[in-house]
């Protein structure tokens, strides 16, 4: 059993025989290869049932706005980042939420995993770093590091910033890494170049808002796309209300998003829409020096201002 | 017609024969993913299912139901004008038997006992079904627990076999006859052919190992499974968000959107899920399913108990697995109903 | 060629004009009462402050057609309500800048801080957009004509 | 084949400001098509998509009753984005009507017996259809006592107050009208509904209720019902839920297996006994 698995059911149990929460918030077993669901373990029982491995991509700070329970939840860097989100947003209290800090060595991508074997996978089991998948007739072995997610192989935040208990030590934080190579290439483009890659980029989408919906920042009671008078955007699958639809939501994440890729991860249609939201989480830290979710006194970009904010392009 | 032969070999031409008749649609591969498309003489016989289900090809997520003229000075203003219906026939090759009993589901859906959805029918009609059947089916799928099967027939016009070197060709209506016939040459299968698709059908059907139970699902009241207690557990992790519903090929719900751009206008009709708020949402502000538990319960209550009350037995679900798949919190149907039939 | 066909050549942009109830529409207001000469191209939509800005008001002006947006505020640090055109200010440094990534040309958002004493800036000003969005042409990226489905 | 979503046309004949917030107006439509109004044949508790192309559809009760010929009546109170554009329009403009859609009261079973109107606030309208349609010197006679129960929170807010009237005025229906506060401008019946019924007590012996009204009414209406001998399956009520086709498979309106546009809206409180309170 992986080392984490063993002490979030430990803390889990602790914590709910405590009576210090009512619910621990993590991962359990799926019932698909490569993919694990969340679990709401409200007894130590249950808590038994909690895993950690590399499929932990839902972030379960989405659970948390609304509730009035004390959670536990078990939460990557990315997710920490959120939970630290939620509470300066006053979308949950501080005292109220019990932060299981993970650190984490990237979660995979299933499309990698389908990239380097293309057969039907019935099973896929973790060990010592290396992933080994089986179908009819086959089995295949490959080294997890070579199946993250693109937002695990830039991330630069692997341990919570904040947390109330770590599962295990630290693990080294990525240095030196090029985050945004593909986002400084495509501004190199010229402007019709990048219109015409967005529209690509999109052309796929169902409307289904997963992205939306696995998103813990996208928490509003009612979402721009479905309010009506005034109707902002159209509901069909034309390319300019789904571009607007990818814009509009991209920004109400500018200052808030941590990179978490639960919205990729959650597409059904693998539409790259973190393409939206990097470019402005690099503006954000070009332009204002800032991370989301990193600390707790730290107010969002757009709630704040400097009066010598840049302006080069106001007359 | 007797079952027919095709040389696998001769599939290209078979396919560019039927498109002197038929507009031939087949699955490709396309990025990592396989979808329906223009066949072109080319399509995919080794693979396990499209990510989305073919509906589209009946009910597109985006339709123009009618146009008007949205100028108030005009004689015809905003009068609503009928759209004439693209109507060429069409040919889908390889669909998978789930997803044309889907179709099958539906036309009881769209048809109901006092209306019919022309824009669904039109489509129907002027499309052939050859389906592929299954040999080796996925994981995921369930369909011999409702009432559907990996060689399942109901909803196709042809069933076709892949027998390694050859394609057997099983014509199940009028219009698969005709297709077949628009094909050209196929010889006649042997009693060999027929043995060994046989066999595969066999295989094929016990080879899936998942299965639920329906029995007391069916025997319960509505009110009964209405207010189980597993509801909320089920609804607590789930996203609410529509991917269950656009990627399965039973979910039929829509919305009716008028759009109006200069002095042109629309009625469209867009797919739509029961997994929105603001689908049972009443202008007074009222919704009669306010909360996750309620939607993700008539997801399943509509599937299970009352599509099977209303439309003579049918199931609402024809066991693909897309949404098993892909449902980013792995909330499995399979698990649901067995839960529903505890 | 005659006078008629060549002002039917020189291209007419539609330019939606958001502007803070406090300064620039006062600028406008004083622009015109000073009978100063600005292109007729601009349309404008009154707002109690730029702070009151969505993004969605640009993003609806363009998806209706106008060929530029233009906003225009209290000089930063005169906002009638104190910080209303700060927090616009980022509002407005991010989206322009994520417009311009999806491809929108330069020369169709303009951005401007221009005070009620500033009749002879808002001319200007005017005249710069009305040049900088008829050289860029009609807009066709992010406008909706009609609705594109089966 | 017929295409159920295409309406007809119809044209705005007259336009009534029926309330005092002036949110409700009741619209006379005219068909365009002489032949449409021979197609829309209806019964009073069926409803009718109206459609006006830019906007939508919404669905309304029919308010006119199949005896007063040439025209239809809607009366719509102003809510959504439809019902607000539909407030705009002028008479002479053109708009679509697609129906009728639904079942309807159960007239035919009611015949011989006593029938029960209980009404609340502007749920009125499709009851006044049926006694409109009851009253008809055709139909009357099938019927025993009618009894009209109708109240509204204030003398402004009734509907169709002339009409009631000349239905207080004749003596083959029982008509009670009543606010729900004293009012300096209302002489009349001063109560809630609920209360007016129990203390008008109509036997239940040989009769059915037609119940219709704002959920708070019919909470406390239907225990008096029961205390008065209605057993439930003489108790009609009319539903309303969000829809969009008004033909059973847009999916939206189900309570249970049933569709409240296709399989409703009226049912009797024995059916939605057995059925889950989605509405």
């Amino acid at each position: 059993m992986d080392k984490r698995t063993e002490k979030i059911r430990e803390i889990a149990k602790r914590l709910l025989s405590e009576g210090r929460v009512d619910v621990v918030l993590g991962y359990g077993p799926g019932t698909v290869p490569l993919r694990n669901a969340p679990l709401f373990a409200r007894t130590p029982e249950e808590a038994d049932r909690l895993v950690w491995d590399s499929n932990c991509r839902v972030n379960l700070a989405n659970f948390l706005p609304r509730t009035s329970e004390r959670v536990a939840v078990v939460a990557k860097g990315c997710d920490a980042r959120n939970v630290v989100g939620h509470i300066v947003e006053h979308q949950i209290k501080r005292d109220q939420v019990y932060i299981i800090g993970v650190p984490c060595q990237g979660m995979l991508d299933p499309e990698e995993v389908k990239k380097r074997e293309g057969r039907a996978i019935e099973s896929a089991v973790e060990s010592n770093g290396d992933l080994t998948v089986k179908g009819p007739g086959f089995e295949t072995t490959m080294k997890l590091g070579d199946l993250l997610r693109q937002n695990c192989l830039t991330c630069i935040h692997r341990n919570p910033p904040v947390y109330d208990e770590l599962v295990i030590e630290p693990v080294p934080e990525q240095t030196g890494l090029d985050r945004y190579a593909d986002i400084r290439e495509l501004l190199g483009r010229p402007d019709g170049e990048r219109y015409a890659y967005f529209k690509e980029l999109v052309k796929d989408c169902i409307r289904c808002y997963a992205c939306r919906d696995a998103c813990p920042l996208c928490y509003c009671h009612v979402c721009f796309v479905d309010e009506h008078m005034p109707q902002w955007l159209g509901k069909s699958i034309d390319p300019h209300d789904v571009l607007t639809y990818h814009l509009l939501r991209a920004f109400h994440c500018a200052g808030r998003c941590t990179d978490c890729g639960a919205c990729e991860a959650a597409c059904p249609v693998h539409i790259k829409v973190r393409q939206f939201t990097r470019m402005l989480e690099k503006d954000i830290q070009d332009r204002y020096g800032y991370e989301a979710g990193m600390s707790l006194d730290k107010l969002p970009p757009l709630s704040v201002y400097r009066p010598d904010d840049p302006q080069e392009f106001i007359k | 017609m007797a079952d027919m032969i095709l040389k696998k070999k001769a599939l290209a031409d078979f396919l560019r024969s039927l498109g002197r008749s038929y507009q031939v649609f087949g699955p490709k591969q396309e990025g990592g993913e396989v979808r329906f498309g223009p066949a072109d003489g080319e399509v995919l016989l080794d693979y396990q299912n499209s990510r989305l289900s073919p509906k589209e090809f009946f009910f597109p997520q985006s339709e123009r139901m009618f146009e008007f003229n949205a100028d108030p000075k005009a004689e015809d203003a905003f009068l609503l004008k009928e759209r004439p219906a693209n109507l060429r026939p069409r040919l889908l090759f390889g669909i998978r038997p789930c997803d044309a009993k889907a179709f099958a589901v539906l036309d009881k859906i769209y048809g109901n006992d006092q209306y019919t959805d022309t824009y669904w029918f039109d489509k129907r009609e002027a499309t052939t079904l050859i389906g592929l059947a299954c040999n080796r089916p996925c994981a995921t799928c369930f369909c011999t627990s409702v009432g559907c099967g990996p060689f399942h027939e109901e909803g196709l016009d042809v069933l076709a076999v892949d027998l390694g070197e050859d394609v057997l060709l099983r014509p199940l209506t009028d219009k698969g006859e005709k297709a077949l016939e628009a094909a050209g040459d196929l010889a006649k299968a042997g009693k060999k052919a027929a043995a060994s698709a046989k066999a595969l059908k066999t295989e094929a059907e016990s080879s899936i190992t998942s299965r639920v139970d329906m029995d007391k699902v069916n025997e319960r009241t509505v009110m009964e499974l209405f207010e189980a207690d597993h509801w909320a557990k089920v609804a607590q992790r789930c996203l609410n968000c529509g991917v269950c519903t656009y990627v399965c090929p039973t979910c039929h719900c829509f919305d009716i959107q008028d759009e109006v751009s200069g002095q042109i206008g629309d009625r469209v009709r867009n797919w739509d899920s029961c997994m929105s708020w603001l689908f049972t949402q009443h202008g007074t502000g009222h919704n009669p399913r306010p909360d996750k538990t309620s939607r993700v319960r008539q997801r399943f209550m509509h599937k299970f108990k009352y599509i099977p009350l209303k439309r003579g037995g049918d199931i609402g679900c024809v066991g693909c697995g897309r949404c098993v798949v892909q449902c980013p919190v792995n909330i499995d149907v399979r698990d649901v109903v067995r839960d529903m039939n505890a | 060629m005659t006078a008629a066909e060549k002002t039917k050549e020189i291209f007419q942009p539609k330019i939606v004009t958001f502007l803070c109830n406090w300064c620039s529409y006062g600028a406008a207001d004083l622009a015109g009462v000073s009978r100063m000469a600005y292109p007729p191209n601009i349309r404008v939509i009154r707002i109690p402050c730029t702070g009151r800005m969505s993004p969605k008001f640009i993003l609806e002006a363009f998806r209706q057609g106008a060929d530029g947006v233009w906003v225009s505020g209290c000089h930063p640090g005169d906002c009638h309500y104190i910080a209303g055109n700060y927090f616009a200010r980022r509002k407005f440094t991010l989206f322009h800048d994520l417009l311009s990534y999806v491809g929108l040309e330069p020369g169709r958002l303009h951005f401007s801080w221009i005070s009620s004493a500033e009749g002879e800036k808002f001319a200007r000003v005017a005249t710069e957009v009305v040049e900088a969005v008829r050289a860029v042409g009609p807009s066709d990226r992010f406008a909706k004509e009609r609705i594109e489905v089966a | 084949m017929k295409n159920p979503y295409l309406p007809y046309p119809v044209r705005i004949d007259q336009i009534v400001v029926e309330t005092e917030d002036k949110n409700l107006r009741s619209f006379r439509l005219v068909f365009i098509h002489p032949e449409d109004e021979k197609a829309f044949e209806y019964t009073p508790g069926q409803f009718a998509e109206l459609s006006l192309a830019g906007y939508g559809e919404i669905p309304i009760g029919i308010a006119s009753s199949p005896t007063e010929k040439g025209h239809l009546l809607f009366t719509v109170n102003k809510v959504g984005s439809v019902s607000s554009a539909l407030h705009n329009m002028k008479v002479g403009d053109v708009m679509g009507v697609r129906g009728p859609l639904g079942n309807a009261y159960p007239l035919k079973a009611m015949e011989g017996r006593d029938v029960v109107i209980v009404a609340g606030g502007f749920a009125v309208t499709t009851l006044r259809s049926t006694v409109t349609w009851m009253l008809h010197p055709d139909h009357r006679k099938k019927y025993g006592k009618i009894y009209f129960i109708y109240g509204a929170r204030t003398p402004g807010m009734l509907l169709y107050r002339d009409e009631m009237k000349k239905w207080q005025e004749r003596d083959d229906i029982e008509t009670y009208v009543t606010i729900d506060r004293e009012h300096p401008d209302w002489k009349g019946l001063v109560g809630l509904v609920p209360v007016v019924l129990e203390n008008v007590a109509p036997p239940s012996e040989n009769a059915t209720a037609l119940v219709c009204g704002p959920p708070i009414m019919i909470r406390f209406t239907q225990p008096v019902l029961e205390k008065l001998g209605f057993a439930d399956d003489r108790v009609v009520m009319s539903l309303e839920n969000r829809m969009k086709c008004g033909i059973g498979i847009c999916g939206r309106c189900n309570v249970g297996p049933e569709y409240v546009c296709k399989d409703g809206p009226v049912f009797t409180k024995a059916q939605l006994n057995k059925l889950p309170k989605e509405y």
